[in-house]
Parts: structure tokens; sequence; C-alpha cells
């Protein structure tokens, strides 16, 4: 019989061992452990010599069960005053609570399913309001945050960080910060911009930026006086700024 | 509003998820002392009349599903987007059903096998939820089912999942024992 | 068949897109002759009655679609998905929420695309907040995640978010490493 028990048809030690039981037609609460490890321990056998893989949690089962029949084989001690908890009582708590669980389970399978057994109307609203479809929103939790950073930093060269912040001195990066800033606060004097604590590349970069967004006609630069503040202003509607972007390539200062 | 009615069913038909009464409220612009009354009405109006869809109370809300005697036919649309579950997957999803907020270590011990392969899936799927961590050392995360779960199932919430000891009733040598507590549905 | 109406009516509520009449035919098993009168009934009933939808003659099909009226009404379900994101707005999130204080540059280095628009709408959405300017040459701004952001998510802190370790432990194939450990990773 236990020839044609396969390891993969079970879901576990607990799964196998309830089979074990049922077809020796024995009491949950009553387990002729003897029998049940020597027979637990022939199907284990078997399923090595077949060259099987088999999972450590069926031989860790195989240890438990030798384990609980060394201690059944113990005398009982008659001067202990506290009853003595049978060296199985353990396991048949977890079988029978496996044994609930295995059942939710195949009732599980047997509710109608969506997709299976019930079916929901494909009525598409996006179908309608062209324009405002919703590139393949999806709802998510702190699973799908954690995979998305997971998926992310799989593919990331451990702390390849720093050196990029320092690599982003490019003139496109300058002239997004300039923006940034004059889209807060419309008018900014050079000064600001030319931070004390700018590297002398920097400065470079802010100055070809600042020149840059000149010619693209999407700052002005004022003076009043020769030798005064000189001040930028963003010359044209901050909801344009976007258009900036796509030029980004044409730069050639990298 | 005379066309209340109308309404309501129009956004339960075309929304791609069950809607609750306090969002239909919210989407109506009305009290849902109001709209209470027109679910009622017509949850008895598809109940009542022969049709191939009715109204369904779904994962705290309402929503059109087939019915299902239809099945065997409605499969003929060969969708095939079935979900399909191995054992081990139903079981992991059966014990988080109720024991929620379940960890990954207690799982593994009432199944006795490792199934953080199988708890990958069911997130994957969407089955599962991470709802925050364990006050235990170790902090270790706690899972429960999803709304999708509920949806998946036609269970109106976990309430409505089959007790377990109507399990047991089935086996009436475990009502007898019945060793363990009962487990509170989250 | 005395159901067939209910057949018909299920099949079309179910399917991807209108069904044309040789379509139910193949679908119910009938001749059309059967099933026109049924379209014919179904189409009278829904039109007679003020329902939310109705039965549309769509390109040579049948398809229940939501009356045109109602159409100011039901673009407001397309709207207000706090929880719905799009791919890219998951990873900048993710980015951000692991990462923080992130600056701009950080988040597209690692996502390798420009993500200045993604990061607006986050920012208009409340779910990120500006946690000041980091002290590195440009001074660019400091990224964090919103008190927002951890109540759309459920969380009592940041604390509260899986680590990576903790994740990558469900990955099968690292598990797979050491088959024969028997204390439960949690």
């Amino acid at each position: 019989m236990s020839i044609q028990i396969r390891v993969e048809n079970f879901s576990g030690p607990l799964d196998l061992l309830l089979h074990l039981i049922k077809s020796h037609e024995m009491d949950i609460y009553d387990i002729r452990i003897v029998e049940i490890t020597e027979q637990y321990l022939t199907i284990i056998e078997q399923m090595q010599q077949l060259d099987l893989d088999v999972a450590g949690e069926f031989l860790l089962m195989a240890a438990t069960l030798v384990h609980i029949k060394s201690r059944m084989l113990l005398p009982v001690s008659e001067d202990v005053g506290e009853e003595e908890e049978d060296p199985r009582a353990e396991l048949v708590k977890r079988l029978l609570e496996y044994q609930r669980y295995k059942d939710v389970a195949e009732l599980f399978q047997q509710l109608p399913q969506l997709e299976r057994d019930i079916f929901l109307g494909q009525f598409q609203l996006a179908d309608f309001f062209e324009g405002d479809s919703e590139e393949n929103e999806v709802a998510i939790g702190i699973y799908q945050l954690a995979d998305a950073f997971h998926q992310l930093m799989k593919d990331q060269p451990v702390e390849s960080f720093h050196e990029v912040v320092r690599e982003s001195l490019s003139v496109a990066t300058y002239i997004e910060r300039i923006v940034e800033k004059l889209t807060e606060k419309i008018r900014l004097s050079f000064r600001e911009f030319f931070s004390a604590e700018f590297s002398r590349n920097e400065l470079i970069v802010t100055f070809l930026a600042t020149l840059e967004l000149v010619k693209m006609r999407a700052v002005n630069i004022e003076q009043v006086d020769a030798f005064s503040e000189i001040w930028l202003a963003l010359s044209i509607p901050p909801d344009q700024l976007s258009q900036i972007s796509p030029e980004k390539d044409l730069l050639g200062y990298e | 509003m005379n066309n209340l009615r109308q309404l309501v069913e129009a956004f339960i038909f075309a929304s791609d998820g069950p809607l609750s009464l306090d969002r239909l409220s919210v989407l109506t612009e009305q009290p849902k002392a109001l709209i209470r009354p027109v679910i009622e009405q017509l949850l008895q109006d598809y109940a009542a009349s022969e049709r191939g869809f009715y109204l369904a109370e779904i994962a705290g809300g309402y929503q059109f599903r087939t019915v299902a005697e239809l099945a065997p036919w409605l499969r003929k649309l060969s969708k095939d987007r079935a979900t399909r579950f191995s054992k081990a997957a139903l079981e992991t999803l059966a014990i988080i059903a109720y024991r929620q907020p379940a960890t990954r270590a207690e799982i593994e011990y009432l199944r006795g096998v490792d199934s953080g392969g199988v708890m990958k899936t069911l997130l994957d799927k969407n089955l599962l939820r991470i709802l925050g961590k364990k006050d235990v050392p170790g902090r270790p995360m706690m899972y429960g089912t999803s709304r999708h779960f509920l949806e998946l199932f036609g269970l109106r919430d976990l309430n409505d999942l089959p007790t377990l000891k109507e399990f047991a009733a089935l086996d009436p040598e475990m009502i007898e024992a019945d060793p363990l507590d009962p487990e509170p549905v989250g």
C-alpha cells in the first residue's frame, strides 16, 4: 500500500500523518505510535530510495515520532505527584488543528469562485470617457510597495549612490533646479543662485545653465544699474516650463 | 430624487469593484438613509426575477454577479482567468483567513512546512496583505486576507467565513473533545 | 428551454464585448430563431423600466451599457481612487518610503527615468513631504513620506514597513538554500 504514497501528494508531514492514521483506522486521540512511526519511516525510506528530494520537514516529523515513541516506552514513575502529560498530546493537538484548516481549504475549493464559477459585468467606463483613461492603475498595499522597492534594488549595484549625486552635475540638472527655484519665488537674485558653498565646477555649470535658460527665452536677466544686483525672472508661465525639458538632450555640455 | 434608484444601479453596474453604502452616498450625494432602501429594493427585485445576474453583497459592498447555476455555460466564454490553487495555497489561505493577523511562523507551525513560497504567491495574487508588524521580539510581519480574497470567494466580510464550529460538526468526535479554543475571526 | 432568457442575459452581461446573434446561438446551443425573440423581449424590458443600464445594439451585437444621461455622474467613479497607483508612482513612492530622505536625483538614478512628473503627482496627493535641503552642493530638496502616506497604508510608523531582509525571506529560492532548518522564519 505504502508504495503508492508519494510525498508530493501531501502538502506536508501532518498531511501524510493524517492520511496514515485514517487509512489504519486509528483514533486520532489514541494513535498507535509504534505502528504509525514504523509506517511513516518506511515511506520516508522508500522516498529516499527513489531518490526523491525528501524535504527536511518530513525528516523532522520522523524524528518527532521516534522521540514520542521512546517516551511512550519509558516506565511511568509512580512517585510523580502531577499527572504526566501524554507524550502524544502536542502532536494530536497539531493534527486536529491542521485537520480543521485542511477541511476549510477543501471548502474554499468548493466555494463559487470568481472567474471560475461567477462572472462580473465587463462594461468598461473608460471606453466612454476617452482621455481620462488611467494608465493601468492598480490598488496597492504595503506588499506591493515593498515588492516594488525589492525589485528595484535587485538590479542595483551595491552602494553606487554617492557617486551619482556627484555626477548629477549636468547643465540639464541645474536648469531644472533654477527653474524649480524660480517657480517658487518668481524672481531671484544672482547671489542666491551662486551660493558660497558651490564648488568651482558648480559655479560654472550654474552659470552655463542660466545662460541656456536665457537662450531658450525662459528666463530674463535684469539689472537696474551697473554693479547692482542682477535679477533672474521667469519669462514664461510656469505651466509652459515642461516644454523646456525635451531640449535637455541637445545641450551637449555634459 | 426620483431617479436615485437608476443612479445607484448605474454606479454599481459601472464600478470595477463592489461599492459600499458609504461610497454610494458620496457618489450620489445623497444621505445613506435614502440609499439604503433603494439598495434593499434592488436586492429584492433581482432576487425575485429569474435573471442572469443578481445584486450580491460582497466585501462590504454591492456588485452585480452572474448566478452560480450558470457557471458551466458561462465558462464557454472561455476567458479562463480563473485562479487555480494548490492544496498548499488553500491551506495557507485558510489558516490566514481564520487566524489573521497571522505571522509566518504561526502558519508554518500549523502546516508543518515552510510556507514562504506559497505566501509570496498569495501576496502576488493580491489575496493577502501585510497588516504591519507584531509587537513581539523580532517584530515579525503580520498577514491577513485582502479585499480581493473576499471578492474572489464571494464573501460579504470575514464573519461570512464558515465558522470552524460548523466544521467540527462534520465530525462529532471533534465537537465533544473540542480541545482547541475557537479562533476569534478578525 | 425555459431559462434561455436568463442564459442570454448572463452571457451578454459577462462577455468582454458585444455578443452577436450568431455567437449567442453557438454559446446557448439554441437556434437563432429562438434567441431573436428573447433578445427582443430583453430590449423592451430594459427600455421600458427606468434602469441604470440598458441593452444596447452595438457593432452588430448586444451589450449592457449605462444610460448616456448619467455620464456626468459616472465620471466620478474614475476619480478619487486614493490607493490606486501607476507603476511609476508605485516605484517612486517605494523608493522614497524606504530611502527617505531621498533627493530627486537619487530616485531618478534608481528608476533610471525622469521622475519629476510622478513626484509632483505624489506631492499633490499629499503622500510626500519636503524634508528640507540636502547639505551637498546644489542643495537639492529631500523628500520623505507624509503622515497621510502612513494612514493610507495603515502603518503606525515607518518601522512598520517590511524590511528587505524579511521580504527576501519569502522568496522560495533563498529558502531552499537551507531546507533542513527547522526554525520557521518570522
